[in-house]
């Protein structure tokens, strides 16, 4: 670690992995409740569980989002962050913030939750991840507010590097983007319109440059490949995001009332969408080959390949799948989308945060050379453990996917199955779904654990040695 | 990558082609937005649907429904639920969606439970004008059938 | 190197034989157990005879030569089983 | 098929392995044609394919009828012809990355080209054989055989057509001389995707127009 205000970053990524830990407990309630409709519904019913879901994947990516900032923006820059003490406060603004709108919402219907908070005044809950009380969204802009700031002065006062520019632009856009959940029409056309820029405009626009800014900083420094071939390389990738994935928010624009030429628009763009996310990949195994040093991080490069894989895999295979019009007639807000959902931010977000983690942790502990062998062995069966369980859980749900799409969507009006009728089917493939989200949640235990395993003792000597 | 493809020209790109791919976006949105009257017929949101909207909202309905398409996958499509379960009678329509919320939870063992909102008479008939009003946007014939 | 490309225009012949002869087969005979069996046994050496030669496989990594090889063992064999046994698998995968 | 993801990914890490015990050696002794990445790409698509494959055969077995007749209603003789195109096409492009690698440049050029020929002749066929079924009254929505038959080949075309624009680029570069005898890595990954599009045709071709 090169400068002491990096360490800013360390609280930031715990509480990350425990907002984790809390969405795949609350994953595996809803993935029970699909096939046992009694479970804990009385306390936890559905629609309260899968909220916490997915805030608290919205949640604990920022965090990793803004942990992985504060840990590269000094480095990158060359100097100190502008103002550490501003990060913590922040921390501990957007924690309290974040854990109060949890609570709120296992405490209290969500209806009596929306009157405590004065919804009416400014009504913008109850619309999907963005269903924060108004009052958490402006917590949410006033800590972006002054991440961007502190990010921002530290970059303009330090070195002005490819990686520094890519990551302020996708967190400028980030906060940018945000603002859009202020505006609630009462036309639902124009609700869902500009919802899309929002989670569109974050998931396939602006996070895309934070993926391959933090990717790019952590393939430098594990590899000590010549920055000018890295930088070249996030340039075109991120360049390719936002010129495939801008208009490629077309594809969500099929059925919810914009007119017939988004069919042709997205289904052209959001087919582009896959290359930058395969540039990655050739861009990663690139790199990793042509190293200049063996990092003693081992899994930190595993991370790192895993993640360009697994978001190729995830955002360009899976959603490749059904954008195109045609197909997504049919597949359309069926199970083969939450099969995409999964992949995607399991591959291309929660996994670019491990990798940062698992590349920063260990010096932040200490460990520059990453950490002992015995805890990579173990981080590296959670890694596998992670993604095969994950790659799992997204096979079973494209079975439920297109099975649903045969039963209810092909036929012709009255020979279709009903919805519920469909889902009763399904039931088998969703307990496979369920044990694997176990296997997941077990390799996450693994990757915690690991962070908890120690050095040996001739590990220990020879740190020692190296340290006099 | 070719070493006459350099790093400015990468940049060039990146700057250039996001800030013209925005642009046009920013444009097919204003295109749309002049389009939309036409498809969304909002000359037909009463005081009744917008209080319908905000009870959707309220109760965070889309937390298991979907609503053309988007939300959860955990309970039926509602886009099209008055073309399923009203057969193009409002007033049947509106029997109905009583009906079904006062019954709520069924106690039909393991089934997916909806929970008891315990909205007014008038607020089943807000919802209800709602959806109605939402069945009726032209959304390129989506779903395929009945079902959604 | 001159070996290497014999052993391509070899490979080629040997492929387009298999296609034209899998096709007259299917046009003339009815289709029965040993067509099947044919047809797909041509899947599986048109598919090897790509993978090893065309792709130049023959002296790769063993991982991604294997995991080719045994793709175009598996799916030939499930087809065959299938069109053999559609009653077993309409059995399996109705619920 | 998960498995062989796994098996890439496994793969580059026990080259890492490798590499880490004998840098040099193991860097030497890897004759595994492209780079990683296109295998990644490889068995996402094969996987992808199997996929669909799998679900026409569960179709094919729900509905024995309609999956009996389909074939005999498919022009046999334009399936036929695009096999023969596309493992010709695998021909070219395996000779075309013959010539590279003995430093034949002009003569790889000439296979690229007839690569994209072969291409171009596959989609003259397909939009043939489609406006033949036009005019055989057989749509997408006839019935479920004929719905996956579209689905299936157009995917197909469309992977012909990415591979084409691919083919093509690198075409483009070798022109540039940025390919040589030592220096062949991206045209070997673009030929290794046109493999994989004959491939999958090899197992579409019995599938849709042979088995009935």
């Amino acid at each position: 670690m090169k400068f002491e205000s990096q360490k800013v970053a360390k609280p930031y990524f715990i509480f990350a992995l425990v907002l984790f830990v809390g969405q795949i407990l609350f994953g595996l309630i809803m993935g029970l409740q699909y096939v046992s409709g009694d479970f804990l519904t009385t306390y936890i019913p559905f629609n309260v569980a899968r909220m916490v879901h997915t805030n608290l994947l919205i949640v604990w990516l920022l965090f990793g989002f803004m942990g992985a900032s504060y840990y590269l923006v000094p480095e990158e820059s060359d100097t100190e962050l502008h103002s550490p003490w501003l990060a913590k406060l922040s921390f501990w603004v957007f924690a309290a913030a974040g854990v109060a709108t949890i609570l709120g919402y296992l405490l209290v219907p969500y209806a009596r939750l929306a009157e405590i908070t004065y919804n009416d005044l400014l009504p913008t809950m109850g619309r999907e991840f963005l269903e924060q009380p108004t009052i958490t969204k402006i917590g949410i802009v006033v800590v972006c507010l002054a991440f961007v700031y502190n990010i921002g002065m530290t970059v303009l006062k330090g070195r002005k590097t490819v990686i520094n520019m890519v990551l302020i632009t996708g967190l400028i856009g980030l906060s940018v983007f945000f603002l859009f959940s202020f505006y609630n029409p009462i036309n639902l056309v124009l609700d869902k319109y500009f919802w899309w820029w929002v989670v569109h405009l974050w998931v396939e626009g602006v996070w895309e440059l934070i993926l391959g800014a933090v990717l790019a900083f952590v393939l430098i420094k594990v590899t000590g490949v010549d920055r000018e071939i890295i930088e070249k390389w996030l340039y075109v990738i991120v360049a390719l995001a936002l010129i495939s994935g801008l208009v490629g928010m077309g594809h969500h624009y099929f059925w919810i009332g914009p007119g017939e030429y988004w069919l042709w628009l997205g289904s052209i763009f959001s087919a582009l969408e896959p290359v930058p996310f395969f540039m990655m990949v050739v861009f990663a195994f690139k790199v990793v080959k042509e190293r200049r040093h063996e990092h003693g991080n081992a899994i930190a490069t595993t991370w790192a390949l895993g993640t360009a894989v697994m978001a190729f895999l995830g955002a360009g295979v899976w959603g490749f799948l059904h954008t195109l019009a045609p197909v997504n007639y049919y597949t359309h807000g069926s199970q083969l989308t939450a099969a995409h959902g999964h992949l995607a931010f399991f591959g291309a977000y929660a996994m670019i945060v491990m990798t940062i983690i698992s590349y920063a942790m260990p010096i932040m502990r200490g460990r520059p050379q990453g950490n002992p062998i015995a805890a990579q062995r173990l981080e590296r069966f959670a890694f596998w453990a992670m993604c095969l369980s994950m790659l799992g859980v997204t096979l079973a749900l494209t079975v439920a996917g297109a099975w649903q799409i045969a039963l209810q969507r092909l036929p012709e009006s009255g020979e279709a199955l009903g919805f519920m009728a469909t889902q009763d089917k399904l039931a088998p493939v969703f307990w496979v779904r369920e044990i694997l989200g176990v296997v997941f949640l077990l390799g996450l235990v693994a990757y915690l654990s690991s962070f908890f395993v120690g050095a040996t003792e001739s590990e220990v000597d020879s740190l020692e040695a190296a340290a006099v | 990558m070719a070493d006459r493809f350099t790093k400015g020209m990468a940049r060039n790109v990146y700057y250039g082609g996001g800030v013209f791919v925005f642009l046009l976006l920013v444009g097919l949105t204003f295109d749309t937005m002049l389009e939309l009257p036409k498809r969304d017929h909002r000359e037909n949101i009463t005081q009744s649907v917008a209080n319908g909207k905000h009870l959707w909202e309220k109760n965070n309905c889309v937390g298991c429904h979907s609503l053309m398409g988007e939300g959860a996958y955990f309970a039926p499509e509602l886009a099209n639920v008055f073309d399923r379960r009203g057969g193009g009678d409002e007033q049947v329509f509106k029997g109905f969606l009583g009906a079904w919320m006062a019954m709520q939870p069924m106690s039909v063992p393991d089934r997916r439970k909806m929970p008891q909102f315990n909205l007014t008479d008038k607020e089943v008939e807000e919802l209800a004008d709602f959806l109605i009003w939402t069945s009726r946007i032209n959304d390129n014939d989506w779903p395929p059938n009945i079902e959604g | 190197m001159k070996f290497g490309i014999n052993r391509l225009t070899f490979s080629w012949l040997v492929l387009l034989v298999l296609t034209v002869a899998g096709a007259f087969i299917a046009e003339r005979v009815e289709v029965s157990t040993l067509i099947v069996i044919l047809v797909c046994s041509t899947i599986v050496m048109k598919g090897v005879m790509v993978i090893e030669h065309l792709m130049g496989l023959r002296s790769a990594l063993l991982g991604i030569r294997w995991a080719m090889l045994s793709y175009f063992f598996i799916l030939p064999s499930m087809i065959a089983l299938s069109v053999l046994f559609p009653e077993v698998l309409a059995g399996l995968t109705s619920l | 098929m998960a498995a062989s993801f796994g098996a890439a990914l496994l793969e580059s890490e026990s080259a890492l392995d490798q590499d880490l015990a004998v840098p040099e050696a193991a860097k030497a002794s890897k004759e595994t044609p492209g780079n990683m990445a296109v295998w990644v790409l490889i068995y996402a698509e094969l996987f992808e394919f199997a996929l669909f494959f799998i679900a026409f055969l569960i179709a094919k077995s729900h509905y024995p009828v309609v999956f009996s007749e389909g074939p005999l209603q498919l022009n046999t003789f334009a399936g036929t012809a695009n096999t023969l195109v596309l493992i010709t096409s695998s021909f070219f492009v395996a000779r075309a990355m013959a010539a590279i690698k003995s430093g034949k440049r002009h003569e790889c050029l000439t296979w690229l080209w007839l690569t994209l020929a072969a291409g171009s002749v596959y989609c003259g066929i397909k939009g043939w054989e489609y406006s033949w079924n036009e005019a055989a009254g057989i749509g997408a929505r006839r019935n479920t055989f004929f719905t996956l038959y579209y689905y299936l080949t157009l995917n197909h075309l469309l992977h012909v057509l990415i591979g084409m624009c691919t083919i093509l680029f690198v075409t483009i570069r070798t022109h540039m001389d940025i390919y040589d005898a030592t220096n062949f890595e991206g045209l070997e990954s673009a030929a290794l995707y046109w493999h994989m599009i004959d491939l999958v045709w090899i197992i579409i071709f019995p599938l849709l127009y042979v088995l009935r």
